[in-house]
């Protein structure tokens, strides 16, 4: 079957701390919370890909096992948070974040 | 050895590929002949002999029609949405079994594409992206009754696949595999699926009919209601597109509800007949093809004989009956594992 | 061979659409280019010999997560650009920030010294059958422990959108 | 695991109520409930140092520490159903509060007694969704959507971070399971690799999050104002324990040794926690904001159990703070949402003008709480301070302990400002604030657990 013959797990390692950092920049970057949100979902993404080679590396099951748990939790995250957001829409008519500033110090 | 595969492989999708496609063609006309006959009319019958060459008619209609991308619709989108309805539909065909194996010199060659451990999760994930071309395109289109047909062609296809995916899991439950052509193979061995599952079978069917937008579940594109739902701003070929993989999308479903329930390829007292290797694999792939005609002939039936639901009722059903229906079969099957395998004594 | 072009298609794709996700005015071109990452990564999986994983990946985020995103772009008609124009002081320290974690993170891990994957050879740990095993097996607590998360994101989504009687 | 289960079925049992529409009796069977849960658990008490269920699979694990936090958590959650008793009152939304609280207290149990990252993660997931969907419960208010959306952004980004974190130590360790961490961290041939200490770091910053300690406060103060009152409490009591509770068990379990190495990124939490909170708290003139930045202050001196995790009082001088700690913010809150909601929900410090004269009883509970959160002896807050400074001091940390002290004494001063508020200002309203039965009795519950849970220190010695 296809072994991957030469790829080193650093470049794994180093793909998903790119993904993660994208998923950072674009959590700090963007003032849209649909947006912001989608990079938190990046950020997950990474991680998983990321258990996923180690996973493969230590050749344990656990860590994909722990994937699945992710998953799980990112689907149940995006339902909560997708709710929020139209809950909001609903009172604002806006998804910016910084259109929400009654919480001010 | 290695390039001999290569080869039957390319060879077996462009197969599956023509097939599927002229498959769906055909369906174009018999709907409209099957139309015609359970309505007491003729149906097409100018084109060729008994109107045989109306498709190609059809298609030369929709070739030739002029190319429109309206003013504010998003362009890269509007194209990008017929093209992934059409790509979805045509990947599913890759791991249906069509046949039995075919023997060749020393080759021994599968009739389906490939035999993957997780068929039925490839399929469920094809059908999951599928909902995308009808989303892109009706939101691309920048149209009030295209984003409506889109939004409820999306929110339909996501509920009903939550039960179509329950009915496969006590499916996946008894067969204890993945696999279509492991599925398949068991049923060569015992009895057909629909004899164990007869509850699932009327689950998938309905979601199988919700999830190719047919009626009467076609409330994305009730005309009376929203022109023409998603495709309202679809003209030439990328309407063809749309229209097509519908077509493909019943071609497939058909396969799908033949291989995973009424025994594939296989067929009662086959291995009686006394007739064995390729021939019997011909034969089984031609009652497959039975089947799927059947079946086709099926969707078309009810489409002519139900009407349409309403959305609320199309979202009670799914939500409040099949669901729980669902679910209840995958407790009786595990129930009925269970007692199979010992684990009450 | 063939594997390490896949591999570098596939990370280039998936950074190149990482990166359109972010800095893309439109939220549903963002959604988009954020399904291509997703397919990027089911394919990294399928590299890794985790099909069944891949799959489930397929489903669940480009089938099910994405859907919703694009739904919700869909109701909320988000078709313009929304976003205001922020002073450029904040995007340029949030690009710093991201940077300064992206160099951090890579300056640190670039010196693993952990081989390579190729010497472990496939034992079906992706398999669907040894992950079941343990996920029914070792796991079994938080399996079940997981339906409460669904349970309370069930009850939490549907009490944020229904509409109170008042 | 029985503690898991009673407060589950309890929430699915409200679900069903729903259905089968038995409404009125749910709130009096789920208080019945959660007393049943704490009676097992005190009987099934002396088992715990023992205990170690085989069947649970190394995921959970109840020993004596999970079993007392379990404890606590359950006499927090009850109380607190209690104190909140109007928070269900409303027949539209009650059953799905209640079902959200229970299945959050179900989160909050795998948070202290987990032995694997999965229970970490899903335990502070199970605890956090529905938080982040009751912040948002007061729907129509600006305030309340903008909490919920601030609280759900930052706890998924925090989420994120604690994923990679035990992600890089998964892959330097090559196992889920915190005793094999511990176990192959004392291990003679295991040197520390830039990958662990990462994961080390980012699961520090993401548990410090959630506990809300500075510098990643920020959310807290936003969240706490902006959240319905009874909710605020909920957070800062009940997932405020959980939530340091874990992070304890984090470093008992995983990583005893590797304190020593990590114990800059302490100092630095603590010295922040300290200053950030005590100081902005004097400028604050909406009450809940305060008592978010008193709160954080207080993360302060919890993380000290932390750094001194070598002494042998460190887990008993957690757990009675955080006891000391929740029972007085119980007391406050409650205060404040009966003086709030008197108010019409205004809930800026002017409220407490002259309650001494309005109400005696409320204007003493404040006061006991104000002054045990201040610490001033003989209450409990007192002895919970003292515990943690002198154990600081044993460890040989004393410019930390002049730091704490001191940014405590800024501390008294803004508790005083209420104090004063209450006892020498005018209300413009001087109308009498009228007390139900039950509210009183739990004041004065209240105000006798503040008074004497600190004396010959029987908490301190539970654990």
């Amino acid at each position: 079957m296809e072994i991957i013959k030469g790829v080193p797990l650093t470049s794994y390692i180093l793909l998903c701390s790119m993904l993660f950092s994208i998923g950072v920049l674009g959590v700090l970057y963007r003032r849209n919370a649909l947006v912001i949100f989608m990079c938190i979902e990046l950020m997950l993404n990474s991680v998983n890909l990321l258990l996923v080679a180690f996973s493969r590396y230590y050749s344990d099951s656990n860590a994909q096992v722990f994937v699945f748990f992710i998953m799980a939790v990112a689907a149940a995250e995006v339902s909560v948070g997708l709710a929020i957001l139209m809950m909001i829409y609903r009172n604002t008519k806006t998804t910016d974040i910084d259109a929400l500033n009654k919480l001010k110090f | 050895m290695l390039s001999t595969e290569i080869i039957y492989k390319i060879i077996l999708i462009l197969a599956v590929f023509t097939v599927t496609l002229v498959v769906a063609l055909y369906s174009t006309f018999a709907e409209r002949k099957v139309a015609a006959v359970l309505q007491d009319r003729y149906g097409p019958n100018r084109a060729g002999p008994l109107g045989m060459f109306q498709p190609f008619a059809d298609g030369v209609k929709m070739f030739t029609k002029e190319e429109f991308i309206p003013g504010n619709a998003d362009k890269q989108l509007f194209i990008l949405g017929p093209s992934i309805a059409m790509l979805t539909c045509l990947m599913t065909g890759a791991v249906i079994p069509w046949g039995g194996d075919l023997t060749i010199g020393d080759y021994i060659f599968k009739l389906q594409v490939t035999d993957i451990n997780i068929g039925i999760l490839y399929l469920l994930g094809v059908v999951s992206v599928g909902v995308y071309g009808i989303m892109i395109g009706g939101w691309a289109s920048n149209n009030k009754y295209s984003l409506l047909g889109a939004l409820r062609a999306s929110s339909q296809m996501i509920s009903y696949e939550i039960a179509m995916g329950l009915a496969l899991i006590a499916l996946v439950m008894m067969t204890g595999s993945l696999s279509l052509g492991e599925i398949v193979r068991q049923q060569d061995e015992g009895l057909a699926n629909i004899v164990y599952q007869p509850l699932g079978f009327l689950i998938f069917l309905v979601c199988a009919f919700a999830e190719t937008n047919r009626a009467p579940f076609d409330l994305p594109e009730t005309e009376s209601e929203l022109v023409g739902g998603y495709h309202t701003e679809f003209s030439s070929m990328k309407l063809g597109f749309y229209l097509f993989s519908e077509y493909i999308n019943m071609f497939i479903s058909s396969a799908l509800i033949a291989t995973l329930y009424f025994g594939g390829y296989n067929f009662p007292f086959q291995h009686s007949l006394g007739i064995e290797g390729n021939a019997l694999s011909i034969v089984q792939t031609v009652v497959f093809f039975g089947k799927i005609f059947f079946f086709i002939f099926f969707y078309m039936w009810v489409r002519w004989t139900i009407p349409r639901f309403r959305y609320d009722q199309l979202m009670k059903l799914g939500w409040k009956t099949l669901i729980p229906l669902a679910i209840l079969n995958l407790f009786i099957t595990g129930i009925v594992i269970g007692f199979k395998n010992g684990f009450f004594n | 061979m063939i594997t390490q072009y896949l591999f570098y298609f596939l990370t280039f794709t998936a950074i190149f659409c990482a990166l359109l996700v972010v800095f893309s005015k439109n939220p549903i071109y963002s959604a988009l280019y954020l399904i291509v990452t997703f397919f990027a990564t089911a394919g990294h999986y399928f590299l890794l010999n985790a099909q069944f994983l891949g799959a489930v990946h397929v489903i669940v985020y480009a089938g099910a997560i994405m859907v919703l995103f694009i739904y919700v772009i869909m109701m909320l008609n988000l078709n313009k650009e929304v976003e205001p124009h922020k002073s450029n002081i904040i995007k340029i320290a949030a690009t710093v920030c991201g940077g300064i974690l992206g160099l951090v993170l890579i300056a640190a891990l670039r010196e693993t010294e952990l081989g390579e994957i190729t010497e472990y050879s496939n034992n079906g740990i992706g398999l669907i059958e040894k992950l079941g095993n343990v996920l029914f097996g070792a796991y079994m607590v938080p399996f079940e422990i997981s339906t409460v998360l669904f349970l309370s994101a069930m009850v939490g989504a549907v009490f944020l959108s229904k509409k109170n009687i008042h | 695991m029985n503690e898991i289960i009673i407060v589950a079925s309890l929430g699915i049992l409200t679900l069903l109520a729903e259905i089968f529409n038995f409404k009125k009796l749910i709130l009096p069977l789920v208080v019945a409930g959660l007393a049943a849960n704490i009676v097992v658990g005190i009987m099934e008490f002396d088992l715990a140092s023992y205990y170690n269920d085989a069947d649970t699979l190394r995921m959970i694990e109840s020993d004596l520490y999970a079993k007392c936090f379990m404890m606590l958590l359950s006499i927090i959650a009850l109380v607190w159903v209690l104190v909140n008793y109007n928070f269900f009152s409303d027949e539209t939304n009650q059953t799905d509060h209640l079902a959200l609280i229970l299945f959050a207290i179900v989160g909050g149990f795998c948070m202290v007694a987990y032995t694997n990252f999965v229970m970490l993660f899903l335990g502070i997931e199970i605890l956090s969704i529905p938080m982040y969907v009751l912040a948002g419960s007061n729907k129509r208010s600006l305030r309340s959507n903008e909490a919920t959306l601030k609280y759900f952004l930052m706890g998924s980004f925090a989420t994120g971070i604690l994923l990679f974190g035990i992600t890089l130590i998964y892959g330097s360790i090559g196992s889920f399971y915190v005793y094999d961490v511990r176990m192959k961290t004392a291990s003679v041939d295991f040197t520390i690799t830039p990958m662990f200490t990462i994961g080390v770091v980012m699961l520090i910053a993401a548990m410090a999050f959630k506990v809300s300690s500075a510098p990643f406060h920020f959310w807290a103060p936003d969240v706490y104002s902006g959240s319905p009152t009874s909710v605020t409490s909920f957070m800062a009591t009940f997932v405020k324990t959980a939530a340091i509770a874990a992070f304890m068990r984090l470093f008992i379990t995983a990583f005893p040794t590797a304190i020593e190495s990590y114990k800059n990124v302490f100092f630095i939490l603590i010295i922040a926690s300290l200053f950030i909170g005590n100081i902005i708290a004097v400028f604050q003139t909406n009450a809940k904001r305060l008592l978010a930045y008193s709160s954080i202050s207080h993360v302060g001196f919890m993380l000290l159990a932390l750094l001194c995790l070598s002494e042998a009082t460190s887990l008993k001088s957690l757990f009675f703070y955080t006891t000391a700690y929740s029972f007085t913010t119980l007391a406050a809150f409650l205060v404040l949402k009966i003086v709030s909601e008197n108010a019409s929900g205004d809930d800026d410090i002017s409220v407490f003008n002259g309650l001494a004269q309005r109400n005696p009883l409320l204007a003493g509970t404040m006061t006991i709480a104000l002054l045990s959160m201040a610490g001033i002896p003989p209450l409990s807050g007192f002895f919970a301070k003292y515990n943690m400074l002198f154990m600081a001091l044993n460890h040989g940390y004393l410019w930390l302990v002049i730091i704490a002290i001191l940014a405590s004494l800024v501390g008294v001063y803004y508790y005083f400002k209420i104090i004063i508020a209450m006892f020498t200002r005018n209300s413009t309203d001087s109308t009498a604030i009228p007390l139900s039965l039950l509210q009183k009795s739990l004041l004065v519950l209240l105000m006798l657990i503040i008074i004497t849970i600190g004396w010959n220190g029987w908490v301190f010695n539970l654990i």
